[in-house]
């Protein structure tokens, strides 16, 4: 019953010379239902336009991007996938960011939808995407800082604890302070 | 006459309605129970207003995030007293699975007396019903007039 | 009014037309807006750095906290994902159980918007009625699952409750009764003068433009794009049952929630299906081996595709967990919907596209 | 508009559907997830429901005597991960959906069990009684194990029973004094 449905040889062979000067720079797996599911680890940055532009030529559209927070990736260095989707197959093409070149191409004037992935990266990660125009907040509170997810501060103090530090010590003791206040 | 005036308004509180960030689940349910027939708050005297100027009761859903707090602050700073405050589901009660998050203040009681509080992940319609029901009986409480 | 000057005109973020707190900044011109600025964040809860402090377990129920109305879409994606990232295969019968959720909800979620159309129409009546035909949907809702709304019907590896066969016919009586009224409020929909009117070419999104912002769901099939991942890249026990991709060329509010209510029969006839083929079984796979890996999955959620990428580092805590939900793509095709209309009709479109706030700010 | 007034006219013709509730009855199916509660004679403290609970809304305090198990109504979202994921099954939602409290009992809306130890009949440590039903699961085919005396052993004692039944050994003393695992 089950059906292998795979991505377009020709898309994927040209994504491929974007991949390949790492090991592993392209892989594939499929999920329990037979989708295929494509990797491309590229080069530099500069490369995620010009397969960007492949992608669109090919009618693809983008569905989402994901940063990583750098100290949770460790020495791998952070990471930066963009995940698109054509006829049901997912593409995903990962740029690696390094202390030299820490910066990746804005793809909006390709995919217009990329707007709001950039703004958020650049909000959450402080990540720099080279061409992005538009500085408005998307959703943090102006008394938070940029870069909140990047993780230069610790979680533990970024976390305000406000609910946690004494809510099982009243709840233990069933302690009644709802009419003190009033 | 105030007293007057007093006696006269228990059979019609005002309600009022603040999301503080809420998954929709609570706001959902409580559009549910004050607009359609099948819960009808209104047959307690009760009925929604859109400016918190006229409002006697306000309840409250969603976790308090930090954008929302001083608006909510706002909001609950221009309903006349004596008011009741109702806090809806667990988030605006103890944060519920949101708390310790970056981006929430603190617990709604931290910030303003909170006079009734309905758990649930959303609390059903008929547990907002008891609660509003709850809610106008510590309202009258606070009027000085007993319930008859 | 002169109609020359412009001037701005914040609405929001507490406003009675709206459901959910979001604040827009409307640059009018007499009584036609020009040009639209959006200001979100007021139900950003950090849900992402939340759930990188999580583990699995406690992640599906997290997400299911995204948005109440698509809640179950959430927790299905997820566990797909962790089930890819995983390397699991879940049971033939928690495949079914999880159409069956995921399609009871889509029915809720379509129902409970195309009520909220006919609340800013200002027609309380339609509005009444069709919110009590949702009635009984909660009621089927909180019968086999235990809530109305954040029904936790999936877990990683399966499905986190049975149907048994007592709940089965409930499920067949209670979609017998749902079936005529959903038909007829289609119609009223499609034909009512008021609501034709009202809605009819109005919140324009041209093909073109759908297309180059990527929106999904009902806002692009009813632009006429034929996108849904339930038919690209069938999941659970889509790939094995017979629905039809819905679509209207209309491009504009009414197309948008004929688009919704027609997609209620396709569900009907889903739900009926997976009860008729369900296969005796497990519901629940054992966990996978937790190993260093990068996954994705996505699925047709009542508003559109809901993307989820995960990467695991050998504990149960994910290093990464992102998602995306159908309101971001769709978010900005309103400032094309709405350029031009009267200010009356700002929150009309703003409905059609069925924002979810809460799901677009995490 | 005809479409809609025979909705109308059939609306009117049914008579009110508002549901009576709080001044009558209200519809309440069995299975509504209202409140969490545990049983006592089941928990083993084991701590598997706090590890899944979102919420953060259980708490388990083990002390020598025994261990308390405190959920906390107000945090509980109730997702029932507990009770899909307890291995003994102690923990159960009922369908009691009245929830609605007045502030100034805030911090009583608990459920809280007392689990209490009892000295093992080998070797006297503190122990937790293994309940009945798990005890009687995990000996199933042995009928000549005597259940009530397994389940007041500690794991240690229970292990040695175990090995002299299976290589028929001879029973070894029991050791004088607590063993340094449990």
């Amino acid at each position: 019953m089950q059906i292998q449905r795979t991505g377009d040889a020709a898309l994927v062979a040209e994504l491929g010379t974007f991949a390949t000067q790492q090991e592993n720079a392209t892989w594939q797996a499929d999920d329990m239902y037979g989708n295929m599911t494509y990797w491309f680890r590229l080069d530099t940055p500069a490369l995620l336009y010009p397969a960007a532009v492949a992608l669109k030529a090919k009618g693809a559209r983008l569905t989402m991007v994901s940063a990583c927070r750098r100290d949770t990736v460790g020495t791998s260095g952070r990471y930066i996938s963009y995940h698109f989707a054509l006829k049901g197959i997912v593409y995903t093409l990962r740029v690696t960011l390094t202390d030299t070149e820490d910066s990746t191409p804005s793809i909006t004037p390709i995919f217009a939808n990329a707007d709001w992935h950039e703004r958020e990266m650049i909000e959450l990660y402080g990540i720099h995407v080279t061409g992005q125009p538009n500085d408005n907040r998307l959703f943090l509170d102006e008394k938070l800082d940029a870069g909140l997810l990047e993780g230069a501060v610790p979680l533990s103090v970024m976390m305000n604890g406000a609910c946690t530090t004494d809510l099982w010590e009243r709840v233990l003791n069933g302690r009644e302070d709802g009419e003190e206040k009033k | 006459m105030s007293n007057l005036l007093n006696k006269l308004s228990v059979r019609s509180p005002w309600l009022f309605r603040i999301n503080a960030g809420s998954c929709n689940g609570c706001d959902v349910e409580l559009a549910t129970t004050a607009l359609i027939p099948r819960f009808d708050v209104e047959r307690f005297g009760c009925r929604y207003c859109g400016s918190p100027r006229h409002a006697d009761v306000v309840l409250i859903t969603g976790p308090v995030t930090l954008k929302m707090r001083d608006k909510v602050l706002k909001l609950w700073d221009e309903i006349p007293n004596p008011k009741v405050t109702v806090a809806v589901g667990i988030c605006p009660i103890s944060g519920g699975v949101f708390r310790d998050s970056y981006s929430l203040a603190e617990p709604l009681d931290h910030l303003i007396p909170v006079d009734v509080n309905v758990p649930g992940c959303p609390p059903r319609p008929q547990a907002i019903l008891e609660g509003v029901v709850l809610a106008k009986k510590i309202w009258m409480r606070k009027l000085g007039i007993e319930e008859g | 009014m002169s109609g020359t000057k412009t001037f701005s005109m914040p609405l929001g973020p507490v406003h009675v037309a709206l459901e959910e707190p979001v604040y827009f900044n409307l640059t009018v011109e007499g009584e036609i807006v020009r040009k639209t600025h959006l200001t979100s964040g007021h139900v950003h809860r950090g849900m992402e750095a939340l759930a990188m402090r999580r583990n699995i377990f406690q992640n599906a129920t997290l997400v299911e906290r995204v948005c109440s109305l698509c809640s179950n879409s959430h927790s299905f994606t997820y566990a797909m994902v962790v089930e890819n990232a995983l390397c699991m295969h879940i049971p033939e019968r928690a495949r079914y159980l999880r159409v069956i959720a995921e399609e009871t909800k889509r029915i809720a979620s379509h129902l409970f918007n195309t009520a909220i159309q006919a609340h800013i129409i200002g027609f309380h009546s339609l509005f009444m009625h069709v919110m009590e035909v949702r009635e009984l949907m909660q009621d089927m809702k909180e019968t086999v699952y235990g809530n109305r709304m954040n029904i936790a019907a999936n877990c990683v590896g399966g499905a986190k409750q049975d149907i048994n066969l007592k709940k089965q016919e409930y499920i067949l009586k209670q979609l017998e009764l749902i079936e005529p009224q959903i038909r007829e409020i289609q119609d009223i929909y499609a034909n009512d003068p008021m609501v034709h009117t009202r809605t009819y070419g109005l919140g324009l999104l041209p093909v073109d433009d759908a297309i180059a912002l990527g929106v999904v769901g009902p806002v692009a099939r009813g632009s006429g794009i034929t996108d849904d991942c339930r038919k690209d890249s069938p999941y659970a026990a889509y790939g094995d049952l017979d629905f039809n991709v819905i679509t209207e060329t209309g491009c504009c509010a009414w197309s948008r929630v004929q688009v919704r209510l027609r997609e209620c029969y396709e569900s009907l006839s889903l739900i009926r299906q997976c009860i008729d083929r369900m296969p005796e079984g497990d519901i629940r796979a054992p966990l996978g081996k937790l190993t260093v890996n990068s996954a994705v999955a996505r699925t047709e959620a009542p508003r559109g595709e809901v993307f989820y990428f995960i990467r695991t580092n050998g504990t149960d805590v994910p290093e990464r967990l992102k998602w995306r939900v159908p309101s971001y793509m769709n978010w900005e095709a309103l400032s094309v919907m709405m350029k031009d209309c009267n200010v009356a009709d700002v929150a009309l479109i703003t409905n059609s596209i069925d924002p979810c706030v809460s799901c677009t700010e995490r | 508009m005809a479409g809609f007034l025979k909705v109308l006219l059939r609306n009117v013709l049914q008579g009110p559907s508002t549901d009576p509730y709080p001044l009558g009855p209200t519809f309440s199916p069995d299975s509504i997830r209202g409140k969490v509660v545990v049983d006592p004679t089941m928990c083993i403290g084991c701590g598997m429901c706090v590890h899944v609970c979102t919420a953060g809304a259980i708490n388990i305090q083990h002390n020598e005597n025994g261990h308390v198990i405190t959920i906390y109504r107000n945090s509980c979202c109730l997702c029932a991960n507990c009770h899909l994921y307890c291995p003994t099954g102690a923990i159960t939602l009922t369908d009691d959906w009245h929830s609605a409290h007045e502030q100034a009992v805030k911090y009583q809306q608990i459920e809280q069990q007392h689990i209490d130890y009892e000295p093992c009949l080998g070797c006297g440590t503190p122990v937790r009684v293994m309940p009945l039903a798990l005890v009687s699961k995990l000996y199933a085919g042995k009928p000549d194990v005597d259940p009530e005396h397994v389940r007041h052993l500690c794991p240690r004692c229970r292990q040695m029973e175990d090995a002299v039944r299976t290589y028929n050994l001879q029973h070894p003393e029991a050791p004088a004094s607590g063993n340094d695992e449990a």
